[in-house]
């Protein structure tokens, strides 16, 4: 049990935080929220400047391009970036944190060689398209065709809840090869070029009244064979492997931007005359209990992952993350919540960054696995009970 | 003791469950948000670098969108006369004064069914002034009414749909109705995150007689008020009225999220079958139920009472059931839910802005609270 | 929507509340709740009176003996007898409420006479073999063996959660007859005479302490065949169709009693200083909410079944109740749990009832169908979802 | 950073918890709880007229049941000797006192394994006598000490174990720790809901120094405290100390009763199959781990920061897990859960006692609240 950094680390920690203190007051003004072009252009801006400092691809291994940092060291980056007001990742979510590894992991030299630089460099958007209007829950049932045809895959289908589709340069796509096959057989994961014939990006509004999601609609696409990476209905286990590299750090940065929001609160709360309300203190001050403990179940789920990595693991199973995401995801819901109660009357206000966020944390537990999902997940790979029916 | 509906009383649900489904259907209901949404749409992108922006909206205009757009269901528009007509609005004004002479339990079924339906407007309000003869117009649909109900000296109350209203009740207790102009109290407009009920915010102390009311209920200005009766009804009786009919729409929203959430997990497959088999999913759904029909015995048993205690009670448990049968029916719903295109999020909207109008509930707890320390009756 | 009674129901009010204003001072002290002769005797005393005074029965069909009310009326004489702190029915419940019913609907003329008259009138106890150790949600799994012998079955098992056991004359028993047949088939109801050799009575001691219940262990008890109501291998259908002989009714005294003890803690929390406590208050402002929720739910269910029963049917199925119950369970434990936060640490003193009834009070989630299997019907029989697998 | 736990780490949680399998296993806990029991038992039927009454209790010693009976694990008996001599009373004392010179998160480690065990006694306080060396005899174990913690004027404080203890430990925040003797302070018996916990209330203002207290902890009575190096601890610092401690043992007791539900879930059946194999059931499991995953990160934490807020949010979760988690076994033992028999009971029982000690919700939650005003550190 040791919360101290190392020597190494608080290196780290502090050249970090000294490049952020100089290169942020740099950076230009954010872009307007609905302005793609515009934000594609800052997060990958931002990007190239990390890229530039020697923190692009942190935790992504030397061999790939990445720095190769330990998963506490990336724990740090996160923690420093979100304190300091830094851009997030943004567009270049899924090419850094899921396709990227995914070739890295599983992608021949060349492959490797093509699609890595321009993603460490922010030079190339990607997007995923996994999730479809009938494959929520059960990724597996997807049904997206992909039919080859000479030395090319012919994908129809439609993709949903992508993020950054209209300003992607490539989507990783999960397509079904073979309709015969068992469901979590007869899977393939393709490179999609967005600019390819065929593909039709639409926005979709979420109830909070924001498009940070597009539906993608596939209408004979010509896939490259050679944009295939892994065999040919393995795409299953091409992308798990992928979605379980995962080190702990998932929402982390989040979890720092909660313990700050909390206390936004609080003050709100003060200012407002409704910190005289006992209810509402205590329930504020279990939310500081929670975001304490949740910051703390991050620090051991990262130093699990550090473990398993020293030892030859991949990092922690997506099962422990399950976990943290339960809890988290409840936790977020009920600090907005609680600060719907702060405001009262004006938590009808959409004038109110508080009332859009409620709104947003309302998927928290649906997105990414729901609530119902992740509880399944925890009873039978962690706990072992014996398989639902 | 029977406590079933009667006859008519079924008729009368089944009424006007049948007019709202001909005039007020989904596609009526989308017609209203796209419109009200085309407005705040063009006000949420003002700013932005969109090339489709729509420019020179006013911002204070953007809540207003909900009335012009959707034209039928505009307040005081084509279908609020309908609903006029069909009694809507004066269900408990004696018969001698054009009234249906119902009372609060079949105002109750209808207003279950106003916000099943999610119909838009500031329905409780122009009720309460049609049914008590306070607004002329108001019984008609023609004269929608809003009002600004029970709140404090230091409070931020809520106006709904003060563009559209002809009047404004204010209510208080202990002391008689009042109408108010609607240009009258200091109001702010909000961007109202339900997108049929455009709000403002008005800050009290309330505008007094000093401030050119529209009219004083107690019939000191212009105009002869309750058919002539004299004295204005005590605003806290109307408070409590108005907290029953929002009730009554709670639970007409939280039985209609149940309705969706059962239909969508019979009809959605996963894992090769109905996600309704799922025992999560079931129990989700029973849990709805259980919150529904709670909240509808003691709503409908507060409209037979209409005492405080039991109205105050019966708005408790219909805004829980109301918002967390909606968060549920979300949960049922997964990524679908999630979508604007989907009617759960204007049922949980409406639900959270219902649940801070009328009673809300810290309040409603604390007298409740107080009543089990009176000695009880039998 | 009418809650006012009428003049037929309001007499029988009066003339009841009369009554009991007469009879309650002339009964003798109540007995010590471990004493279970005594208890017996005063639970069969105050039987006997009801008997004279022609309530006994009261909703039983006048065919067996019983005086026929309405719903209705059950209702106001369970309202008014909490009311008035009449005593419970206690020792007699399972003859009156489960055993008697199930006789007078499914027994023979000669059973009927047999059985019924000493229940009506306070002579004769009875007790409930049903749940065994391994059937508890899943009682169609039942184990206890009856094997016909000439004129009697032999029966050998072990049953549990039996209460008044110690003092009872009959237990109303369900035994496996075909252990071949499919599991609800192959079942029967018997009536063991609590006398018979081979008849064994364990206390079984619960978490609150107390030993209201009792383990039955049978070893090779003779059953006479005439003490078999309904068919051999029958017994699931004679047994559900009385279970499901519920009127509204069940827990309608509960409810009102828990309406007076909700306001003794509201008393209690203001003679403690505990009143000063916004959140505390509006915990207590919330469950009196619940409650006169509970108790409109009550009289809803009841007029249902009134309706029903007017029109030729038996009472409110089973799942309107599971609705009920779902409710009323959890609305009692917060009751109690509300009462540990008035009392603080003086919730862990058990010479406070409030500490032994919160125990107790952990029983309504699992006793009687658990939560779990209560939401399971609700699910499936009131919504109509697709049978879990 | 690395939070896992240290190689000497685990072998010590091993060892404490191979300890107390050996000497304080199932069949102790139920002698204890049976000892306890016959005692209380026989109170709980005196004035009955059953036949195997036990007449001529005293009431005011029935909570002392725990004591006589289940020789064992008396406090202060043999195996309170035996822990004692591996350190459990005096690990955070220096090694030149005789102690074993470990920190914090060593003495949560083991006394999450003493919760796991439901080992009875008045642990916390024990330890914090035995480490800080306030009273002599403690550290081996043959002193039980217990304390009045935390309670403020007019406060209803718990001591358990009083009858037991030798010495009382008087802990406020900003006064010295005091050591009273366990009959100076005005206490009344309880009839304890915890069968291994007898417990007595006592009622603020407490004993002062004119009320012949045992020992006064600052050195102005007889008898040297902490190796004579003078000035006592803090009554807060060793309050929040305590507060972990309690922390560590609710961990303890939530990770038993979910490997006691999860074990249970996986052998019972019923419908034909393992109960743990209906969603259900499975939920419920996976929300015990959730909490018992929680609280563990910041019981661990606290333990290694020794930071006030932190050990107070570490109380609140290892509170909330372990009632809930005992709650939540309950449900998922169904009636088997319900007797007497099975040890969730136990487990409740003592969770919701430590609720009430070392720090109550809800003057934790105000701290933390208003923890949120004060300008955030790195």
């Amino acid at each position: 049990m040791e919360l101290a950094y190392t020597r190494d680390d608080e290196e780290f920690r502090t050249r970090l935080r000294s490049w952020l203190a100089a290169v942020l007051p740099t950076l230009p003004p954010r872009p307007d929220p609905l302005d793609w072009p515009a934000r594609r252009a800052y997060d990958m801006g931002w990007q190239r400047r990390l890229y530039d400092a020697g923190y692009a691809g942190l935790h992504w291994p030397q061999a790939a391009g990445g720095r190769g940092a330990t998963p506490v060291q990336h724990l740090i980056f996160l923690e420093e970036t979100e304190a300091a007001g830094a851009p997030y990742v943004g567009a270049g979510f899924v090419g850094l944190l899921h396709a990227g590894p995914t070739i890295a992991a599983e992608g021949g030299p060349a492959q490797r060689a093509r699609w890595l630089p321009p993603i460490l460099r922010g030079e190339e958007v990607w997007c995923q398209g996994f999730s479809e209007p009938e494959a929520g829950s059960d990724l597996a049932s997807l049904r997206t065709r992909a039919v080859r045809s000479g030395d090319s895959y012919v994908v129809t289908g439609t993709k949903i809840w992508t993020s950054h589709a209209e300003v992607a340069d490539w989507c990783e796509l999960l397509v079904r090869t073979d309709p015969e096959a068992p469901r979590h057989r007869g899977l393939t994961w393709l490179a999609l070029p967005m600019d390819a014939p065929g593909v039709t990006v639409r926005p979709l509004r979420t109830l909070a009244g924001s498009q940070e999601f597009a539906e993608v609609f596939l209408d004979e696409v010509r896939v490259p064979v050679g944009n295939r990476v892994g065999a040919e209905n393995d795409g299953w286990r091409v992308t798990m492997v992928t979605l379980s590299f995962e080190r702990g750090t998932a929402f982390a940065g989040e979890v720092v931007a909660c313990r700050r929001t909390l206390r936004q609160l609080a003050r709100r709360a003060q200012r407002d005359g409704r910190w005289e309300d006992p209810a509402l203190r205590r329930r504020l001050g279990r939310l500081n209990a929670e975001f304490t403990a949740l910051w703390r179940l991050v620090q051991w789920n990262v130093s699990e992952a550090a473990h398993a990595l020293r030892h030859g693991g991949s990092g922690v199973p997506g099962a422990g993350g399950s976990v943290f995401k339960l809890r988290y995801s409840h936790a977020r819901q009920e600090l907005y919540e609680t600060a719907a109660a702060v405001l009262g009357p004006g938590s009808l206000d959409l004038a109110e960054e508080w009332t859009r966020e409620r709104l947003s944390s309302l998927s928290y537990t649906i997105a990414a696995g729901t609530s119902q999902i992740q509880h399944n997940i925890v009873a039978e790979r962690v706990l072992g009970l014996p398989r639902g029916r | 003791m029977d406590f079933r509906l009667t006859r008519d009383q079924e008729a009368l649900r089944r009424g006007m469950r049948d007019l709202l489904a001909a005039r007020f259907g989904r596609e009526e209901l989308r017609a209203a948000v796209d419109g009200a949404d085309g407005a705040e749409g063009a006000d949420r992108v003002a700013g932005a670098a969109g090339a489709d922006r729509a420019a020179g909206t006013d911002r204070s205009n953007a809540g207003e969108g909900a009335d012009r757009a959707g034209e039928r269901s505009v307040p005081g528009g084509r279908l609020w006369r309908e609903l006029g007509a069909a009694g809507l609005f004066a269900l408990r004004a004696p018969e001698r004064s054009g009234g249906v002479g119902s009372g609060l339990p079949e105002a109750v079924l209808v207003f279950e069914e106003a916000g099943r339906a999610l119909l838009p407007g500031p329905l409780v309000a122009t009720e309460l002034a049609g049914s008590t003869g306070l607004v002329p117009g108001a019984a008609e649909g023609t004269v929608p009414v809003t009002a600004l109900a029970g709140a404090r000296a230091g409070d931020c109350a809520l106006v709904e749909h003060l563009a559209s209203a002809g009047a404004v009740l204010l209510l208080e207790e202990g002391r008689p109705a009042r109408v108010l102009d609607p240009a009258a109290p200091a109001a702010v407009p909000m961007r109202s995150a339900d997108p049929l009920t455009p709000l403002h915010r008005v800050r009290a102390p309330l505008p007094g007689p000093d401030r050119a009311p529209y009219r004083s209920a107690d019939g000191s200005a212009d105009g002869a008020v309750d058919g002539g009766e004299g004295a204005a009804p005590d605003g806290g009786v109307l408070l409590l009225e108005g907290a029953l009919l929002a009730a009554a729409q709670q639970l007409g929203s939280a039985r209609r999220t149940l309705e969706l959430a059962v239909g969508y997990a019979r009809e959605r497959e996963q894992f090769g079958r109905p996600i309704g088999s799922f025992q999560a999913v079931q129990h989700l759904c029973a849990g709805m139920l259980v919150r529904s029909e709670t909240a509808r015995s003691v709503v409908y048993a507060a409209a037979v009472t209409a005492d405080e205690a039991e109205i105050r009670a019966a708005k408790l448990l219909a805004d829980t059931a109301a918002v967390d049968n909606a968060r549920d029916c979300l949960q049922v719903y997964g990524g679908t839910g999630f979508t604007w295109e989907a009617d759960v999020h204007l049922h949980l909207k409406r639900a959270w802005l219902r649940a801070e109008q009328w009673c809300a509930a810290a309040g409603s707890e604390e007298r409740l609270a107080s009543a089990l320390l009176r000695p009880a009756g039998r």
